[in-house]
């Protein structure tokens, strides 16, 4: 019963934070505060669904591969947004109107752009 | 040059792929995978590599050409179909032999499994081909 | 769940051919891409779908207990959508080419070369 | 229990796989829709893990694998592509 | 031979395997591919001894009884297509190792040829719907790139055209596998037609026939969906317009004989009618289209749509005798479209030029290879006593018998249009003396220029042959008709056992 | 590391053992593995590494977990929230991360905890430039996250 | 004669296409004596023939058959009956004649013996069609007379009216050969046989036959443009492009008679009747009395003749049409009288062109008769037998004709206006070149002694069969008249007929053809006016009609193959979709709801999405949200594959779905943005065909979902995947086991694939000027 509990609490979680995820990725204003949205939530959403999987099933294979799955998630998710918000920055993707400071564009003005 | 953060992603990510590749191929006879999908997550590996270094770079890890790959793979699963010849069974004819494991169990090995190898080491090299050669491009 | 997905394959369908009259090698590719997508489909679709579960027998079962989907479909779907990559990747590097060679990517510039 | 809720939650992903697709047609950016793609992804994965527990079938988690590592190289390539100069 | 009916598929694969791994060495290439395409030839060959009796070859891959596991069933329309494979595969092979350049060759000509062949040869054996499709994929892609290698503009923009409609075609196909296999449950061929035979598919297997007469359609370039075919044929070299001439558009038509024999039987007045008027049109429209080039290869290759026609007439009146003519034709314009497009290479080779205003004087100049055009034109157009007199008097014939006056005024027509065709190239190449000299490209010694005539010669050999000999060649297709039209002995063999 | 190892194998041994394998089985081997290993090396030299780590490492899990529920708690609220309150901005952060790995962890962790995500690190890998929700002060944040994530981190790597 | 039972019509017949084919050789070795051995094999035939008179004389045929396409019904039969032994011994005579002429007058031209070869190879295949008895075996040489007429017209062929002639007789020679074989085919079946001497016995079979009609109008256009009968006799006199033995040959003796023989040979199946004599007297009075009058106004010497042999032809068919006994009589003495001055008129033209340095006008000639004498002398020998002056053996056959029409007042009047023309053109051609002054500049002297052989042989040979026409009936005429008419009946010609009204009547036509010849200025300018008639003529009909289908192809080829990629899908697609629909309208339409499951919430919403996702892939106007619309729709595509059951299909479909993107990623890089808009029309008939495509495909599926599966194959599979094949995962075994030849099919395309694309993105032409 407990881990029936434990299951449904944590898809439903999942399904709240993908919820906000889709929220977010709608609703922010620009790119970079989208992608705080997806990165984290949505990451967090799926590794909530994956734990409620891994107790779903208690079983080894279900649990290393889903241990396997969060895992991937948490190494990759911030390397791609990593990798979208450079190269966005640097192609020139407006920040929001909003936004109050820009330190990279100060500092790092001066860098020259290894690609270019 | 890209960056520090994708390099040494890459660079932790790169062995897991390809182990992760093997162990799909290697089920694919009794759940999900096979070697086609083995193949192209080998290949992915590759890929990945070569986005994070360069095209070059992901050769030298690869060490062989990768048409030669697909060739080689595409012998094995030729190859494959022809043991039934000896007995007198039409080509492709599964031949399966049980090894004796050293825990107790047993495990069947079949041409179909060398078969899947062949499909595995094809998918691999025909992916890297196109990777390699696209991102050569000019 | 048939009506649905016939209206998808139909729409894929649709879609693909469209794309395909565009003028655009790129269009044209993308249009292939659902076309073939519309394909898999509907073979899928008419092969009959069963809510059984996946064709795959359990560890420790000699026989499937209640009839699972039907696997040949898949298998044949399976091919077809390797060979259509396949294709659709042959045909990608001969759009550049072409683009390279000819330098358009608009299709209605290649009937010069028809004289 | 577990019957009762998966439906929601696939509710729930539903809809929000359904707003990544939005933002991948609205855009703006590219990068934008990239984002939005991968989000998608992410969520196709919480849906078959979802559908995983619903019909009690573990034979999909390769699946939810192989789009976990494969959309990250598939977002990293396109990011690459927009650091060439493909933003517009 | 156990193996025999599938050695049409693997040899070629393995040739083809084999040179990718020796891709680094030309000469060892040919070597290979020559051997190769012998082999080929042979294994036709053998197959041909087994069958020529009426037998059909059957072997279920796997082992897997049919109709679970993929059935190759060789029967003798099967058994003769794939000789023509054997024949042509040894004289193109002959004629590329002379007339194609280095780069192509080192970017992989002789593999892809020889993957060209092994699909043509496993649409030809194949008796399984999906294996079909596989089959046609691989040759298509085959031939998608043979066209395409050496990126040349026009090669390209013709690829596109070739590639967007073939694959339009595949998705027809595939659509009609899925329908298919949703009535009916099974890919087997003779299965289905077992199935079809018990009635219980209903009506709607006319549509199904509709889409697969349309996707082979595409593949077989008739009219009106033959478009990629003028747009992309005249643009590779040579050896490789020669190779698809012969046999790609052919797979078509064969598949179509098979589908429309076998399974397909239902509602005849209309899915043949249908199959009629298209085969009226697609001479017409084809053999107009040649009309209005001057250009040798492009004349030749709007000529093959005009032969498909022809063709698929027999199909269309369905009768023993149509059948027959069908099969003679299908024997004659292999070879002979075959050797036009090689002897159109030649003249390209010596002057650098297909265009018939520019070319001319050839009769003075080379004889010899005007003879060898002279007799394959006419064999082409119907001259008798050549080849291709008895293929289409069969046609005419078959269609007089059955009172379809309208497609015998047409082929008769066409014919005649064919004969002008063949003489304009004739008048303008060969007869008139160019407008400016040409200089002569050709610097191959004359005992190298005899061996790259050989092919030619060959095939013209062979044309003469089918036609004196056509007592033989006759029979083979009578017999060979007779066993499409009564499907039943194909049914035995495949889901009666094989081995 | 080599204790590490051990510690494994013993889990693996403990599972053999018992006959049965199953995550939980394996988890009780491995921590009873761990607690015999504990008092074995109760005074050698190499048990600091280990066992420090170890300790370390759970602290900073728990901080991670901690950080990443807390933050998508935040996006959760600032999505409802109205938008002129946030205030977004870039802002450049010294490293003391030296190696890759150190760099890569670092950038990760902050991309996962509330309110940032890294955007890039300078040419001269002495600056990792982030996207920040909530820029009330840059310096305050830049300390926080010196402070907190990065000492942690290094801490358990070095 | 006994050495000559070796022979047979089979073998003497090879001896000529083997002497034509090694012609080139034998010219090669012994250029010299090139003709003088080809000779051997018409001699050989000539011979032949000449023993076999007695036996033919007598009413017997000569018969000889074997099989050649056994089930097609195809024998080598050949028959040598009166008919076929008259003909064939004119054909094989002057073709024996013509080779020796042909070494003289190529002497040193290096492609005699390839004119040889044409020659020989024409021979052969007239006698072909001659000693025929199965009418597709007619065919094959009739055919082959086209072919070999179409090489020597076109001889000279680096002339482009010698190229157009030549295509212009083949063209309307194949086109007449087409009608006949579906005439002689149909025929044959009505007879219930194909050999000819059992058609002729089945004449009322056939006559009988619903499709009579269709077979005598088949035949008879089969005939009528061979032998150039009006309105296809344009091609002949065009046909003097052919160097001048070819000209003799073909139109004096023998390819055009081929389409008389024919009737003449048909005349018992298809003749006596209304409908035969009605179209065969119109057609071939319209012809002779045509080519007379067009021949009056000619002053080259080659077309004059032509002229005639059209009109002559056209005779021919007119008493054959008439059909009775005594015009059959007629006709048979005709087609020998033609042949002997008709032969010896072109052989003189060609040596008087030959020596004179190429002079074609009779205008430009004169007084050649010191020069040529022999010459002269056979050509006044042939030109009065032409003009039916007695004693010659032409008068001999006007003298039958004209008695044969005595009941028919209106044809003797057309065969004095023909039979004046005749007149004017054999003074034309044996007397107005040799007489006179010679003009200025001209020079000339006597053929060698090749070409003078057969003016020699034939021009005294006008005569004396004139002398001998009584045995000469009896021998030639006779038996071939009988063949004809197929009853008996007897040939009595007579050198002196007595006066009687038709020799009247043919002394007035003697004198009002030579006022005529010597007023022939007049005509000369009155042809200006038939000009009109050349315009609007066949001819002018044929150029008109190769240059309409030529427009036509050109407009229908422009039409089409427009080169742009749209129209050709759009053409493709409309057809597809307009016959599937009509299949699927009458394959009964749309059956019914009852095989299809309940729509399941999620289903429905992935399917909305999944049609969304299609929209935004379609509608975009950046490439990269379309690439990504098409990634959505297959994420879609792999949640469907789960929720039905299909692991291994999802995970490959997504896969797949994100190499691609990462391939099209990479390609991009290097291609430009849309940027290519289409007109609003053409996007809505764009959107038209595509719903349409769409709507067909939905209700396909919907109906495919109708028709219940009996026990699909795959539960085999289900059964015995574990069990034989070693595998759970059924799709895996399939895959690997069951259909592995599929898969190995698959990974082939999949390696060519990848070799096509290294191969086109390393293979790089020379660099062509970029646009
Ligand atoms: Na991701
Ligand atoms: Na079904």
């Amino acid at each position: 019963m407990i881990r029936e509990l434990l299951v449904a609490f944590f898809l439903l979680s999942g399904g709240a934070l993908s919820l906000v995820a889709a929220a977010g990725v709608i609703r922010m204003p620009d790119l970079f505060t989208r992608m705080h949205a997806a990165t984290k939530t949505g990451t967090v959403g799926v590794s909530a669904i994956t734990i409620g999987m891994i107790i779903h099933f208690s079983e080894v294979t279900v649990t290393s591969r889903g241990i396997l799955v969060i895992a991937f998630f948490l190494l990759t998710a911030p390397v791609a947004a990593h990798m979208i918000g450079r190269a966005a920055y640097r192609s020139g993707v407006q920040l929001w109107i909003l936004t109050r400071i820009d330190e990279w564009k100060s500092h790092g003005k001066n860098e020259p752009d290894e690609e270019a | 040059m890209t960056s520090i953060i994708f390099r040494t992603a890459t660079r932790y990510m790169f062995p897991p792929l390809l182990v992760f590749s093997v162990y799909v191929l290697l089920r694919g006879h009794h759940y999900p995978g096979g070697g086609f999908v083995g193949g192209l997550f080998a290949g992915s590996a590759f890929a990945l590599y070569a986005l994070a270094f360069s095209v070059a770079d992901a050769r030298k890890v690869l060490r062989a050409d990768p048409r030669d790959v697909t060739a080689v793979g595409l012998a094995l699963a030729l190859l494959s179909g022809i043991p039934p010849l000896f007995s007198k069974e039409a080509f492709l004819t599964g031949t399966w032999w049980t090894l004796p494991l050293p825990a107790g169990g047993t495990l069947d090995i079949g041409t179909p499994l060398f078969f899947d190898i062949g499909v595995y080491f094809v998918v691999l090299g025909v992916l890297l081909t196109l990777v390699f050669t696209l991102g050569e491009e000019e | 769940m048939e009506v649905v997905l016939a209206i998808v394959i139909g729409v894929l369908y649709a879609g693909g051919v469209y794309l395909m009259m565009r003028r655009n090698l790129i269009q044209l590719i993308i249009g292939l891409g659902l076309l073939s997508h519309g394909a898999n489909l509907l073979i899928f679709t008419a092969g009959g779908l069963r809510q059984g579960g996946a064709p795959i027998l359990a560890e420790g079962e000699k026989a499937f207990a209640t009839t699972p989907a039907d696997p040949l479909p898949q298998a044949l779907i399976l091919t077809a959508i390797v060979i259509s990559f396949a294709v659709t990747a042959f045909a990608l590097v001969l759009f550049l080419r072409t683009y390279k060679t000819v330098g358009t990517d608009d299709v209605d510039d290649l009937k010069e070369m028809q004289k | 229990m577990v019957e009762f809720i998966c439906p929601i939650v696939m509710l729930m992903l539903t809809v929000a796989f359904g707003a990544a697709f939005v933002r991948v047609v609205i855009g703006p950016t590219l990068p934008d829709r990239v984002v939005a793609l991968d989000m998608a992804a992410t969520i196709v994965v919480a849906l078959i893990l979802t559908h995983c527990v619903q019909s009690g079938s573990t034979y999909y988690i390769p699946a939810a694998i192989s789009i976990a590592l494969l959309s990250f190289i598939g977002t990293v390539a396109l990011a690459l592509y927009i650091r060439r100069g493909g933003a517009s | 031979m156990i193996f025999l009916p599938v050695l049409p598929i693997i040899i070629p694969l393995a040739g083809a395997v084999l040179c990718m791994l020796a891709r680094r060495n030309i000469a060892v290439q040919k070597g290979l591919a020559l051997i190769t395409s012998v082999f080929i030839l042979l294994t036709s060959l053998a197959i041909f001894a087994q069958t020529k009796d009426g037998t059909i070859a059957v072997m279920n891959v796997g082992s897997w009884q049919a109709p679970y596991g993929i059935t190759l069933a060789i029967d003798m329309l099967s058994s003769v297509m794939l000789l023509l494979v054997g024949v042509l595969s040894v004289g193109v092979s002959v004629y590329a190792c002379f007339d194609l350049d280095v780069t192509r060759m080192k970017f992989g000509f002789f593999p892809l040829m020889l993957i060209l062949l092994m699909g043509v040869n496993g649409a030809f054996v194949t008796g399984d719907l999906f294996n079909l499709y596989v089959w046609f994929e691989v040759l298509l892609t085959a031939s998608f790139i043979l066209l395409a290698l050496g990126g040349e503009r026009a090669q390209l923009a013709g690829s596109i055209k070739y590639v967007t409609l073939n694959l339009l075609s595949s998705a027809l196909f595939l659509a009609g596998i899925g329908i298919l296999y949703g009535m009916a449950g099974t890919l087997n061929l003779a299965e289905l037609a077992h199935l079809v035979k018990d009635g219980a598919r209903g009506d709607l297997l006319t549509m199904v026939a509709v889409m697969f007469m349309m996707a082979f359609g595409i593949k077989a370039g008739m009219f009106p969906l033959y478009f990629w075919l003028p747009a992309s044929y005249p643009t590779p070299p040579a050896a490789v317009t020669a190779l698809f001439s012969g046999l790609l558009t052919k797979v078509g038509v064969y598949s179509m004989i098979r589908m429309f024999t076998l399974v397909f039987d239902t509602d005849p007045a209309f899915l043949h009618g249908l199959i009629l008027v298209g085969a009226g049109l697609t001479m017409v429209s084809g053999v107009l289209a040649a009309a209005a080039q001057y250009e040798m290869r492009k004349i030749l290759a709007v000529h093959i749509v005009s032969q498909i026609g022809y063709i698929v007439m027999g199909l269309g009146l369905f009768t023993e005798l149509a059948l027959t003519g069908t099969i003679f034709y299908l024997i004659h314009v292999i070879i002979v479209k075959t050797n036009l497009f090689l002897i159109a290479g030649a003249v390209n080779r010596l002057k650098g030029s297909y265009d018939l205003h520019k070319l001319g004087g050839l009769y003075k100049e080379k004889p010899g290879l005007s003879i060898l055009f002279i007799i394959s034109a006419m064999s082409l157009a119907g001259v008798p006593p050549l080849s291709g007199f008895f293929a289409k008097f069969t046609l005419i014939l078959a269609g007089l018998r059955t009172e379809s006056w309208l497609i015998v005024a047409t082929a008769l027509g066409v014919s005649l249009l064919t004969l002008y065709s063949m003489t304009k190239i004739w008048a303008y190449a060969f007869w008139k003396p160019a407008a400016e000299p040409l200089p002569d490209l050709n610097p191959m010694p004359k005992s190298k220029w005899f061996i790259f005539l050989l092919p030619m010669i060959g095939f013209t050999v062979i044309t003469i042959a089918l036609g004196v000999f056509a007592g033989p060649v006759f029979d083979y297709a009578a017999d060979a008709a007779a066993q499409l039209m009564n499907p039943q002995g194909y049914i035995d063999a495949v889901l009666g056992g094989g081995m | 590391m080599q204790l590490f190892i051990t510690n494994v194998l013993i889990s693996m041994l403990w599972a053999l053992l018992t006959g049965r394998v199953t995550v939980g089985n394996l988890a009780v081997g491995f921590a009873l593995g761990y607690l015999a290993l504990t008092l074995m090396y109760s005074n050698a030299v190499e048990k600091s590494s280990y066992f420090q780590k170890t300790v370390q490492l759970i602290r900073f899990t728990l901080i991670f977990f901690k950080e990443l529920i807390v933050s998508s708690w935040r996006v959760a609220v600032d999505v409802v929230k109205p938008l002129p309150l946030m205030r977004p901005g870039v802002i450049g952060i010294p490293l003391d991360a030296e190696t890759d790995l150190e760099i890569t962890l670092l950038a990760n962790v902050i991309s996962l905890t509330p309110g940032t995500l890294s955007l890039d690190v300078s040419k001269d890998r002495k600056t990792l430039y982030i996207h920040a929700m909530y820029v009330v002060n840059p310096d305050d944040l830049r300390a926080e996250i010196k402070d907190g994530l990065e000492r942690r981190l290094l801490e358990l790597l070095r | 004669m006994r050495g000559l039972q070796l022979f047979s019509m089979w073998i003497l017949l090879a001896i000529c296409f083997i002497a034509a084919l090694s012609a080139p050789f034998v010219h090669r070795i012994i250029p010299k004596y090139t003709g003088a051995a080809l000779v051997s094999a018409p001699l050989a035939m000539v011979v032949w023939l000449l023993s076999k008179i007695p036996e033919v004389g007598n009413g017997h045929a000569i018969t000889q058959s074997f099989q050649w396409v056994e089930k097609l019904g195809l024998e080598v039969a050949f028959r040598l009956d009166g008919l076929s032994l008259l003909f064939a011994l004119i054909i094989s005579g002057i073709g024996a004649l013509v080779v020796l002429y042909t070494q003289g007058y190529f002497k040193g031209h290096p492609q005699q013996g390839r004119f040889m070869m044409y020659i020989i190879a024409f021979m052969g295949s007239m006698l072909g069609v001659v000693l025929a008895d199965h009418i597709l075996l007619v065919f094959i040489f009739w055919e082959l007379t086209s072919f070999t007429s179409y090489l020597l017209i076109g001889f000279n062929h680096e002339s482009a009216d010698a190229r157009n002639a030549a295509l212009q007789a083949m063209l309307v020679t194949v086109l007449g050969g087409l009608f006949l074989m579906a005439g002689l085919v149909l025929m044959g079946d009505a007879a219930g046989t194909w050999r000819l001497s059992e058609i002729v016995q089945r004449g009322h079979e056939i006559t009988e036959h619903k499709n009579y009609l269709a077979i005598l109008i088949l035949v008879c256009i089969g005939a009528f443009t061979k032998s150039a009968q009006f309105p296809f006799h344009f091609w002949l006199p065009n046909a003097m492009q052919a160097p001048t033995p070819a000209s003799a040959y073909l139109h004096s003796s023998t390819m055009v008679k081929a389409g008389v023989y024919l009737l003449a040979r048909l005349h018992p199946a298809l003749g006596h009747t209304e409908e035969w004599t009605l179209i065969l007297t119109t057609i071939g009075t319209i012809t002779f009395l045509l080519g007379a009058i067009m021949a009056l106004g000619q002053h080259v010497l080659k077309r004059l003749l032509a002229y005639t042999t059209v009109s002559a032809l056209g005779a021919m068919v007119m008493l054959l049409g008439i059909g009775t006994k005594y015009t059959i009589k007629a006709m048979a003495a005709f087609v020998l009288a033609h042949a002997f001055y008709k032969a010896t008129l072109f052989m003189v033209a060609g040596g008087i062109t030959h020596e004179t340095g190429g002079e074609t006008s009779i205008d430009k000639l004169g007084g050649l008769r010191k020069a040529m004498p022999i010459s002269f002398g056979c050509a006044l020998l042939a030109g009065l037998s032409m003009g039916g002056f007695p004693p010659f053996f032409g008068f001999v056959a006007k003298e039958t004709w004209l008695h044969a029409l005595g009941d028919y007042p209106l044809l003797i009047v057309a065969t004095v206006v023909g039979g004046a023309a005749y007149v004017l053109v054999g003074f034309s051609t044996g007397w107005k070149p040799f007489m006179g002054k010679m003009p200025e500049g001209l020079h000339a002297h006597e053929v060698p002694l090749t070409m003078r052989l057969g003016p020699i042989v034939l021009g005294l040979g006008g005569l004396v069969l004139a002398v001998f026409c009584g045995p000469v009936g009896h021998a030639l005429v006779q038996p071939a008249a009988i063949a004809i008419y197929a009853k008996e009946l007897e040939v009595h010609l007579h050198l002196w007929p007595g006066v009687n009204i038709y020799f009247v009547i043919s002394i007035v036509t003697l004198v009002i053809g030579t006022v005529c010849y010597l007023a022939r200025a007049h005509f000369v300018k009155g042809a200006g006016k038939l000009s009109l008639l050349v315009r609007f003529g066949p001819d002018a009909v044929y150029q008109a009609a190769l240059n309409g289908v030529l427009k036509f192809a050109a407009w229908h080829t422009r039409k089409l193959q427009t080169g742009i990629l749209r129209d050709y899908i759009r053409v493709t697609v409309v057809t597809t979709v307009l016959l599937v629909g009509a299949a699927f309208v009458r394959s009964g339409g749309f059956q019914g709801w009852e095989n299809l499951s309940p729509i399941s919430l999620r289903v429905a919403l992935f399917g909305i999405l999944m049609i969304s996702a299609t929209f935004a892939t379609v509608h975009s106007k950046s490439r990269l949200r379309s690439i990504l619309s098409l990634g959505v729709v297959g994420f879609c595509m792999a949640l469907l594959f789960t929720f039905f059951g299909a692991p291994d299909l999802a995970m490959t479909q997504l896969v797949i779905e994100t190499l691609t993107v990462i391939l099209l990623a990479l390609a991009f890089y290097h291609l430009p943005t849309f940027r290519h808009g289409s007109t609003k029309r053409t996007r809505v008939i764009d959107i038209i065909i595509s719903i349409s495509v769409g709507v067909i495909v939905t209700l396909l599926v919907l109906a495919a979902l109708h028709v219940q599966t009996p026990t699909p194959v795959s539960d085999y599979y289900l059964d015995h995947s574990y069990k034989d094949a070693h595998g759970r995962n059924v799709v895996n075994v399939i895959l690997v086991d069951f259909r592995a030849l599929d898969t190995l099919g698959e990974i082939t395309v999949l390696t060519i694939a990848a070799l096509g694309a290294f191969a086109l993105l390393k293979l790089k032409p020379k660099k062509e000027g970029a646009e």
